[in-house]
């Protein structure tokens, strides 16, 4: 199954591009800030200089070294998506899970508090807890995200319990006496190791673009620097009439990059699980 | 001797559990050790909801199941199913598809037989694989899918001889298998009572029954339509639902029209 | 003759090779003849059926010609089948209980399904159908959802059939039924035959003690091939076939019992018919198997209507 | 950048209520809008307003015209004081005095009696004759205690109008410096229509319709734009010699800086008083986009922004340690770093340069402060704080350790930019400042209340007299809500007394006027209640295409302020619209 899984996998090139391009720019944005010494925000050379030598994606009007915003951005953007796809994931499996297995009225409350969460308007809730809060981090925008987009998650994931747990499997585990949790780790999840996969793939692309909605609306963190925010300044300081194209181009290109190779990677990877999709 | 006494499952249903529907209606019947007794209904008869609950994944509305005199449920669960164990009808869902066949097995040694060295388990599943006439090489380190329904199906009855068990619920466990190896799974079962296992045999296909059972219940809608020996019930059945039911059964030799 | 099967080669597309699922099958279907089509599964008999009328993606039509009423049918050619579909071929498929759909009113789907066709409904013939399988005529105002199980299968049944098709062809669809729900689908089955409803049919199962109760002509198949066409009782009480024999021996009846009478099955599996070796397929598991067994053994007619492929048979 | 539009209305707004400054009442604050409203249509469209006959401007209201109330000078649609209702003078900041308008004249007859002589011959809009009972009746609303001059009633005592020219202010005590203020800020409403009105009516009153003395009226207005169409009639083109030539000026709601920038780039603005951040580039790309200077600071300056310590708190309550603070600041990375130079580095005492008169060089020369790392930690040390802990940053000399949280508004990203410039200096001498950007509304409460550390503010614009830039830093009393001024919280009643000792000097006797402001540099610089930092810009860039003979620092063009702001038609503003020509005739 797993190697079959594998052998299909390394001859899917929509996998093979997109998890390539998501690793090169993991890459970049891990190891890219060890060989930058100052930080991202100093104010290190001439405004506004186009690419070139020494500053290699520009400067932007404050004289702040473009390529160093990107590579830490980068780091923020992947940290931001991994952490807040991660949250969301966990609390969705956790839900769905429980939801799924045990039925009756813990299905009824979970169920309940997936659709408070889902109807949940999001941004104003976001809006008032800034006003209140005021500071805000890459990790706390992690957290709003996560805590905020597993509904969709838990309910597929509780769909999917259901149909498992009524399956001989489970109950022949349930007559070798094996407890609900184990019976979930160990029977249902695996089951869905795949799907679990592909959700938290989907979440983690769907954090980047959040956050970096929340970067461009001026809800990002403010003590980082990450691709929104960098898309966000080059808005407010009105790079595109300016034809500061090297401030907006590669924070842009790289969000569409990554949520774009996420989704190839996905569809790709979907291809690899399911049979159905891999046939012809 | 499991003991079957006034057990009635209901169950909710509709939008918010408003509506009521009686699936078992005061049960009542025994089985004895060494001795198969077949439950025979056809689909929504409610056999299989008494197989769970006697297998106590569904709790009974009302009614007790006792073992020897001692309700179910004052067993813990692990106890319990250290005596009463069962096999399903699809043996393909009864693995899960992702692990191997035999961590079926793994299961049990982890929760019962923790402290069981490598070398004395081994012994146990070559004999529990032997009783149901399997070699561990044909079997063990298979995926479900690489095995054969009766095989798959004989190895859950291995499972279940590990635990050195009283009661085996069989519930519909040959109706998906093949003609030329469903037959050999019956007979399995049939050789376990000699070794005093009680079996409840639960099926809709009244020959299967008559040729292990010792005893058989018809069960329609709910209740126990007819409950006696296995001869008297197909040779003398009483209830009208029973003959029935006989009548409707395809004989290899016999034609239906030159019946009536 | 009906239907005319000449050599039909089916194989299915996996990414492993093509599975040799009908290979090379023959035989044909007198006016009015019911042909029990029994094997185990895998055996080819679910691809024999859907052959004749629908090839889904994974089938490939690889060889071989299907002759109805003298026409060739394009079975390779999901489109050209088009027109012969319900009004030459019908088929009953396993599960068509549940295929039926939920959102539409019965007579509203009877009426849409035949403008498809472009036929018009016939109400009165459709009432007198409705009457003949004891299901009454406000079906038609109904849901799908609303039925039983039983009522559903006949539903589909005298949908199946309302064009008068040549060929019927059921596949499996008593398997999930209870054994007295599957007594009267049989009759009916065979009422439509009678009444003209259908020329001849297919029915297919895994039961031949039930097939035996319907069909005029068995025809066991093994593992992708034919092993044994014979009139249903001299299947049942003289198979040739040592398939055919291990298999009617291992049935047990009403009235057989272990402690009397222990009957036995055929030991070992089918083999995969991903590249099966030639010569007999079923050579491994048979106790008559001897060299030249290696060969394959052709379909030989023993005795009038009655074929057997096997060297020992013949 | 979207909210910028409070920042410079609330200093504006300070400005024009100096004289109820003291109350805590009267002055709304604009909420900043979290939303923005739609991109207005581009106001190149044709249609009701022939392009070569109309002036498009922009900069001043960021949200819908709500009212045509010239009383209420925060919130009223642009161009209701300045084009529709007039003043009694106007003031050169370049001259630095009053210009007559409504008023021929205006002379103090005593120590206590001011005498104004109207010109003659002013109608209103609507025909009637404007005399000198409509300015009687306009500074007597001043009676209503919600209107925003309530306060002028402390020291006045009495209007008389002896005849249909003349008006003669008498008061108690006399506030020369405020009362120019007054004279050329408060618009004259016309007795026949607004007499009769409730209190209520006259502060919250939408007076559709307006009726004034203007070269402007009423045309028309729209969620996203304002209309005024010219006064033919107008009294000025005789008078003053001025005749403004677009037929009509229509103001453009803000939507976002962005917004601006591409509609000036489109040619479908003449005037933007937008922050444009990247502006010199405009300047120097050949994008026909020009400023009052060619090259730095490319504006004139408008107010200081200023570092405001909360002087209660421990160590700010230190001056020793505010003025460290001040010499940890590098203003210059912020000028050219943040700004591009857009402004200018503010002077120690942070005087606006159209005062420098009153600046005395010699005490900045001995007191002022200019930034140097090392100096301000020498300061630290001599002033007793020590890095006990060794995590480089200084300890309260009690060895509590020192986190100071420095806030602007979030959002308001020059300012955001600058005060990271601000905790980095502040860190590397050695004070722990960590930049923060609470919600404006969360900002405005804890300044307003005394619950912040640090803070930056501008609230102050430039005015007749460095009297309103004083007093905006040493009013007292402190109450427990600071609205408007001294946020700093800042107590010294020998500074209090001197700037009501300032208030009392004639306005022209510059001499007495420079004497006390000396003083109060002195204690400004010694005490730094607050820190000036830099001189924000009358942010003003034009296009030429339409309308030319805009102000420019360069050959005989106007001199006078080109823009639309608030309250600043009368310095200057009107004046600029008045000079520009067609560029096709």
């Amino acid at each position: 199954m797993k190697a079959e899984a594998l052998y299909f996998a390394i001859r899917n090139t929509k996998l093979l591009v997109g998890a390539g391009i998501i690793l090169v720019l993991l890459g970049i944005g891990v190891i890219g800030p060890f060989f930058i010494d100052k930080p991202p925000t100093e104010y290190v050379g001439m405004q506004m200089q186009p690419p070139g030598g020494e500053f290699w994606l520009g400067t932007n009007t404050f004289g702040q070294d473009l390529w160093a915003q990107f590579v830490h951005g980068l780091r923020t953007t992947f940290l931001v998506g991994a952490l807040g796809g991660g949250i969301a994931a966990v609390i969705g499996m956790v839900v769905g899970f429980l939801a799924g297995y045990k039925g009756g009225w813990i299905d009824e409350i979970l169920n309940m508090l997936t659709n408070i969460v889902l109807v949940l308007p999001t941004l104003a809730v976001l809006f008032i807890l800034n006003a209140y809060i005021g500071v805000r981090s890459a990790g706390m925008q992690a957290l709003f995200i996560g805590l905020t987009q597993w509904p969709w998650a838990a309910r597929s994931i509780r769909a999917q319990t259901f149909s498992l747990r009524g399956r001989d499997f489970v109950d022949l585990a349930r007559l070798s006496g094996v407890g609900s949790g184990r019976i979930i780790m160990r029977e249902i999840a695996p089951n869905m190791s795949s799907y679990l996969l592909l959700t938290f793939i989907l979440l983690f692309g769907g954090s980047i673009l959040i956050a970096s909605s929340l970067d461009f609306i001026g809800l990002g963190p403010t003590d980082a620097v990450s691709l929104g925010l960098m898309l966000q300044q080059a808005h407010q300081w009105s790079a595109m009439h300016l034809g500061l194209w090297w401030w907006f181009v590669p924070p842009g290109a790289g969000i569409t990059l990554i949520v774009g190779a996420l989704y190839v990677a996905n569809v790709g990877l979907d291809e690899v699980f399911n049979p159905k999709l891999r046939e012809l | 001797m499991l003991k079957l006494d006034g057990v009635t499952k209901v169950y909710r249903i509709g939008a918010f559990g408003g509506q009521t529907m009686t699936a078992v209606d005061e049960a009542g019947f025994e089985i004895k050790p060494g001795e198969v007794v077949s439950l025979i209904g056809e689909s929504g008869s409610g056999k299989s909801t008494i197989g769970k609950m006697v297998l106590r994944l569904l709790p009974p509305t009302s009614g007790t199941i006792s073992i020897d005199g001692r309700d179910v449920r004052q067993m813990g669960k692990r106890d319990y199913y250290r005596k009463v164990q069962g096999v399903f009808q699809d043996p393909f869902s009864s693995y899960n598809p992702v692990f191997k066949a035999d961590r079926v097995f793994a299961m049990i040694r982890e929760v019962y037989f923790k402290g069981v060295p490598d070398k004395e388990w081994t012994a146990k599943i070559e004999a529990a694989l032997d009783a149901v006439r399997l070699s561990p090489g044909a079997v063990l380190n298979k995926f479900p899918h690489q095995l054969s329904g009766g095989q798959l199906q004989r190895l859950l009855i291995a499972r279940a001889l590990l635990l050195d068990i009283e009661y085996l619920v069989a519930d519909e466990i040959i109706s998906m298998l093949d003609a030329s190896t469903r037959i050999d799974v019956l007979n399995l079962l049939a050789d376990l009572k000699q070794r005093g296992l009680g079996v409840l045999f639960i099926t809709h296909d009244l020959a299967l029954g008559n040729y292990i059972s010792e005893r058989t219940v018809v069960l329609h809608k709910g209740r126990i339509v007819e409950y006696g020996p296995t001869d008297a019930v197909f040779e003398q059945p009483e209830h009208a639902y029973t003959r029935k039911l006989l009548a409707s059964v395809p004989q290899l030799h016999t034609k239906w029209e030159d019946a009536s | 003759m009906t239907l005319e099967v000449d050599d039909l080669r089916v194989y299915y597309r996996t990414l492993k090779g093509d599975v040799q699922a009908l290979d090379g099958v023959s035989f044909g279907l007198r006016d009015g003849e019911i042909l029990g089509l029994a094997g185990e599964s895998g055996c080819g008999k679910t691809t024999l059926g859907k052959a004749l009328i629908r090839l889904d993606g994974r089938m490939k039509h690889v060889g071989g010609s299907v002759t109805l009423d003298g026409q060739v049918l394009p079975i390779g050619d999901d489109v050209k089948m088009n027109p012969y579909r319900f009004k030459q071929v019908s088929l009953i498929p396993q599960y068509s209980m549940s295929a039926m759909n939920p959102t539409r009113k019965i007579g509203r789907m009877v009426r849409e399904l035949l403008e498809s066709r472009r036929e018009k409904l016939d109400l009165d013939e459709l009432h007198a159908r409705l009457d003949l399988v004891e299901l009454p005529k406000d079906v038609l105002g109904k849901y799908p959802i609303e039925l039983s199980g039983g009522m559903k299968q006949r539903m589909v049944m005298v949908i199946s059939t309302l064009l008068n098709p040549s060929l019927l062809i059921a596949d499996e669809i008593t398997s999930a039924l209870d054994v007295s729900t599957q007594k009267a689908v049989v009759t009916t089955l065979k009422g439509f035959r009678d009444r003209g409803f259908v020329k001849s049919m297919i029915f297919i199962t895994h039961d031949i003690s039930l097939t035996n109760q319907l069909a005029d002509t068995i025809m066991v198949m093994y593992a992708g091939k034919l092993a044994e066409k014979a009139p249903a009782s001299t299947v049942v009480n003289a198979p040739k076939h040592p398939y055919t024999q291990l298999l009617i021996s291992s049935l047990p009846e009403v009235g057989v019992r272990y402690a009397d009478k222990r009957l036995t099955g055929i030991p070992g599996n089918p083999p995969s018919l991903l590249d099966p070796v030639p010569g007999c397929r079923f050579r491994d598991r048979c106790p008559l198997a001897f060299e030249k067994c290696a060969e394959d053994p052709p379909p030989v007619e023993v005795e009038k209507d009655h074929v057997v492929a096997c060297w020992k048979a013949a | 950048m979207r909210n910028r539009a409070t920042r410079f209305l609330i200093p504006i707004v300070a400005a024009g209520l100096l004289a109820a400054a003291c109350t805590s009442g009267g002055t709304p604050t604009p909420a900043p809008g979290a939303s923005a409203p739609a991109a207005p249509a581009p106001a190149a469209e044709g249609g009701a307003f022939p392009r070569n006959e109309t002036l498009y401007t922009s900069g001043t209201q960021w949200g819908p015209p709500a009212n045509f109330n010239p009383i209420r000078e925060w919130d009223s649609a642009t161009g209701t004081k300045g084009l529709v209702y007039e003043t009694l003078f106007h003031f050169d900041p370049v001259a630095g005095k009053l210009t007559p308008w409504l008023a021929q004249s205006g002379s103090w007859v005593d120590d206590t009696t001011y005498e104004v002589k109207l010109r003659q011959g002013i109608t209103w809009s609507d025909g009637k004759p404007f005399t000198a009972e409509d300015v009687k009746f306009t500074f007597e609303l001043g009676k209503m205690e919600t209107v925003p001059y309530h306060n002028l009633w402390n020291w006045l005592s009495g209007i008389e109008a002896p005849d249909a020219s003349t008006v003669r202010f008498t008061f108690s005590k006399a506030n020369y410096q405020q009362w120019d203020f007054n004279i050329y800020s408060r618009s004259i409403v016309p007795k026949h229509i607004w007499e009769g009105r409730a209190e209520k009516d006259v502060l919250d009153g939408i007076n559709e319709n307006p009726v004034g003395t203007g070269a402007y009226k009423y045309h028309s207005h729209d969620q996203d734009r304002v209309a005024w169409v010219k006064n033919d009639t107008w009294w000025g083109k005789a008078q003053l010699n001025l005749d403004p030539k677009p037929k009509y000026i229509v103001d453009i709601v803000n939507s976002s800086n962005e917004v601006a920038m591409g509609l000036l780039l489109q040619k479908g603005l003449d005037l933007s008083n937008n922050f444009l951040p990247g502006a010199a580039n405009l300047v120097s790309g050949n994008f026909g986009i020009t400023t009052f200077y060619p090259e730095p600071p490319y504006m004139l300056s408008a107010n200081t922004a200023w570092l405001v310590p909360n002087t209660t708190k421990k160590p700010l309550n230190d001056a020793a340690f505010r003025k460290a603070l001040a010499t940890s600041v590098d203003v210059k990375k912020i000028v050219e770093g943040v700004y591009g130079n857009l402004v200018k580095p503010a002077s120690p005492t942070g005087l606006l340069p159209q005062w420098d008169q009153f600046v005395d060089q010699a005490v900045v020369g001995q007191k002022g402060f200019a930034f140097d790392t090392d100096k301000a930690k020498q300061m630290l040390a001599a002033a007793g704080y020590k890095d006990g802990n060794g995590d480089g940053m200084v300890e309260n000399k009690d060895g509590s350790p020192i986190a100071l949280k420095l806030i602007v508004p979030a959002g308001w990203t020059d300012w955001m930019e600058a005060i990271r410039v601000i905790a980095a200096g502040a860190k590397a001498a050695g004070i722990n400042v960590e930049a923060e950007f609470p919600d404006y509304n969360a900002l405005v409460e804890a300044r307003n209340s005394g619950k912040f550390d640090l803070v930056i503010n501008n609230e102050r614009q430039l005015s007749n007299s460095p009297y309103t830039y004083f007093e905006y830093v040493f009013q007292l009393p402190v109450q427990a809500q600071q609205n408007t001024v001294n946020f700093a919280r800042y107590e010294n009643e020998e500074a209090w007394k001197l700037v009501q000792q300032l208030d009392g000097t004639k306005t022209d006797d510059i001499e007495g006027m420079k004497k006390v402001s000396s003083q109060l540099e002195a204690i400004m610089l010694d005490e730094m209640p607050v820190i000036p930092l830099w001189y924000n810009g009358l942010w003003s860039q034009v296009s030429s295409s339409v309308w030319k003979n805009w102000p420019s620092s360069e050959g005989s063009a106007p001199k006078s302020a080109p823009t639309m702001w608030r309250n600043w038609l009368e310095l200057g503003g009107f004046e600029s619209l008045a000079s520009l020509q067609p560029v096709a005739p």
